[in-house]
This record gives C-alpha cells, structure tokens and sequence, in this order.
C-alpha cells in the first residue's frame, strides 16, 4: 500500500487529492502505467508524463527511481511558487 | 532562520522589523517581496495550493544551503497559499550578510529554486474562471547559474 | 520615485510601508540596506562627509538611469551623511518592477553607483582615532558589469 | 575666479573646505599645479592625483578637461558611499 498524492490540474483532473492504492510498481513509471489505464480520467491526467513531476516520501525525484520502502508518493506539474 | 508557510496575509514593512539585528558583522540587507500583478485589470484573485509537510522540508533545505554558500547572518521566507487578492504580498524573502555581494545572491538564489523547487501551484481567477499559471522556462533556465 | 539625503537616523521598514503602492503591475520589490559593521567591536562610530548638490544630482541621475533600463514602476534612494552609531541604517535602495530579474537588477545597478558615484565619504571613528575608509578596487570593477 | 571645494583627507589636509582662487589654468591639471607651488600643505594633498577624483560644476571630470566657464570646482579622493 502507498499513499498517492494530487495537486493542482493533476488534482482536477483525477478528481481527487489522495488515495491509498495497492501497487507492486517498482518505479513511478510504473505506477503511473497501471493507474492510466484504470479509468480515461487517469489516462487523461498522465498522458504526458514530461509535463509532469513527481516526489517520493516529499522529496523530488526522477520517474525512473526504487519505489520500495517509499509511504507517500505524488504527482504534480512544475511548480510555479514564489 | 525564519520560515512561515501561512494562509493569512502578511505585511513585508513589518516582518522586516527586528530583522539582523543584534548581529554586529551585518552590513548589508536584501529584501525581495512578490505581489499578486494584475496586468489587464481583469484578475479577481490568485489561488495558490500547497504540498503541506513537502512544502517546508524543500524551502528549509534551500535556505540552509543558501546560509552555508554565502555565511548568512540572518534569513527569512514567508510565503502565503490559498486566495490572494490583486496587489496582496504572496511572498518575501530576507537576507542579512556582512557585505552586499552576498546578501543580493542568497536572495536571488532564493527567490530562483522557490520559483522551481518549493511545491506551490497558482491558479488566476478572472471572470472567464480559472486558469492554472504555467511554469515558465526561464524559471528552470535560472536554476544553471548557481 | 523619491531620493532623500537626511542626517537624521531612518527606520528602513518604515521607509518600505507604501512603497510601489498603486500600481497594479508591480509583481517584484527588492530592498536593500546597508548597516554600520563593526567587525571588531572597536567601533565608536562612523562618520559620513558628503558633497551638497552634486550627491542630489548624480544619485537622481543614477536613479533615472535605472528607471529607464528596467521600466522600474517605483524607485528609493536614502543615504545619510554626519555621525552614525553601530548597526545604524547608512542608506536603502528599493526597486519595484513587473518581474523579480528587473528589480534585482536596477537595486544592484543603484547599489554599484551609489558606491563608487555618489560623492561620500566615510571614517570610522575607534579609541585609536579616526581612519578615513579607502575606496576598494572591486567596487570600481563592479560597475564594468552594467 | 573659481570656487574650490576640498572634501575628506584633502580637505583635511589643505586645513580648508572651500576657497575662491584667481587663476588662469586651463584645466584641473594646471590649478594642481598652482595650488601645489603654494604651500607644503598643498603639496602634501596633491602629491599624487591618481589618488584623487575632480569634480566640475558637481559633475566628475578628467584633469584635462577644459576649466572654461567653470564656476566651481571639488577635489576628492575615490568615492566610499553607500
């Protein structure tokens, strides 16, 4: 089990800002391969996944990256703070 | 060292009092504030959503490398989410150093990975409805010069 | 835009309160302020000489300058000049633009002058007596960048 | 005539801010000249130019630049505001 995060259009577009999803995804790139082809509106928020990014257990890192051990991950465009 | 993540609003001239002092090495002082711009006179408000948890471990660790990389004195960052109003402040950051080549780069090394690192996402609220604000090239381009 | 060459004492907060107000577009502020450092604890006091007339006229020359390079919406430039006390405000500039590059720049490009254009002159006043404060090459080379 | 004004260590040394001079020097270069034959004092102030900045009309200037219609003049050393 891991908690999957949402925010902003990815958020809108899920529909929702977090769940609890049983996964054996090794990486992000996975994770997002099993949740796309759930339903249209997951395949809609991850159709473009360089449009995207993602952090695992609140720290930024790369689709490609060990997902074992990780308890929270999220997706989210680029940020635009500041 | 100073960090607040806050939805309620702040005033820049105030939160700049009582800043480095009592540091007698202090000889110079950068402040940065940003404002909600309102180019075209149609904005109603700006929304900004955060990543809570996430959103305090990125700007800590950004501002610790920025007092190790220019020996800081004194720093500050006060960003707002949730909605914001044409010309409210949304953030500001401070520096304190002994000299003003240092001060002015910790600053803008700062105000740099907020714009790219820190997780908070703007929305802009005008009467056609809500548009999310995209993130701009330049702002990562920014990054390659640190 | 507003240029004050005072020897009375200045709150740098208090002097940003209503600051680039007014102007929708302003999205980026930037502040500095230079202090009185005493890195030795010895220091009794600086003394700051300055030229009347020529200071107003080549600081608002600087300042138009800026303004014109960076499309500044505000600008301040306060400097005081007669005996100031340890971590005493010397001066501030401030800027306020449309983006964060533009008023960095014009508050650093005000800075640079200020330091080597502007006719002041600075002594540091200790129990050994006084030194006048030597004029550094890395601020002549400063103003190569703009 | 032309007013001179002395700023900091040069006004220091010379024991004076300001005089009015009856000259016919051309420019600041050659009031230097003049005002250096007169006294030790200033000698000692402008032993060495490169040292100093020239102001005409509270505009800086080279030492060479024409002192024509000039009405004041300031000598100083390198600028230290800010």
């Amino acid at each position: 089990m891991i908690d999957v995060l949402y925010f902003a259009w990815v958020r809108e577009r899920i529909g929702l800002a977090q769940e609890s999803v049983e996964t054996t995804a090794a990486t992000p790139a996975e994770l997002v391969t099993e949740l796309a082809a759930r339903e249209p509106r997951y395949a809609a928020a991850f159709a473009d996944t360089s449009a995207l990014r993602v952090a695992l257990d609140q720290k930024l890192a790369s689709f490609d990256a060990p997902l074992a051990g990780v308890r929270e991950i999220a997706f989210f465009p680029p940020m635009t703070g500041g | 060292m100073r960090l607040s993540i806050q939805n309620t609003p702040f005033s820049p001239a105030a939160e700049l009092e009582g800043f480095a002092t009592g540091h007698r090495e202090t000889g110079a002082e950068v402040s940065f504030t940003g404002r909600v711009r309102d180019d075209t006179g149609a904005l109603q408000a700006l929304e900004i959503e955060h990543y809570p948890g996430m959103t305090e471990a990125a700007i800590s660790a950004i501002m610790a490398e920025a007092a190790t990389r220019w020996q800081l004195l004194d720093c500050l960052v006060i960003h707002r989410f949730g909605r914001l109003a044409p010309g409210a402040p949304i953030m500001m950051v401070a520096t304190a150093a002994r000299h003003r080549a240092e001060a002015f780069a910790a600053a803008e090394y700062l105000m740099d990975y907020l714009k790219s690192r820190a997780p908070f996402w703007k929305r802009e609220i005008t009467a056609e409805g809500a548009q999310w604000v995209g993130a701009k090239a330049s702002d990562e381009d920014a990054l390659t010069r640190w």
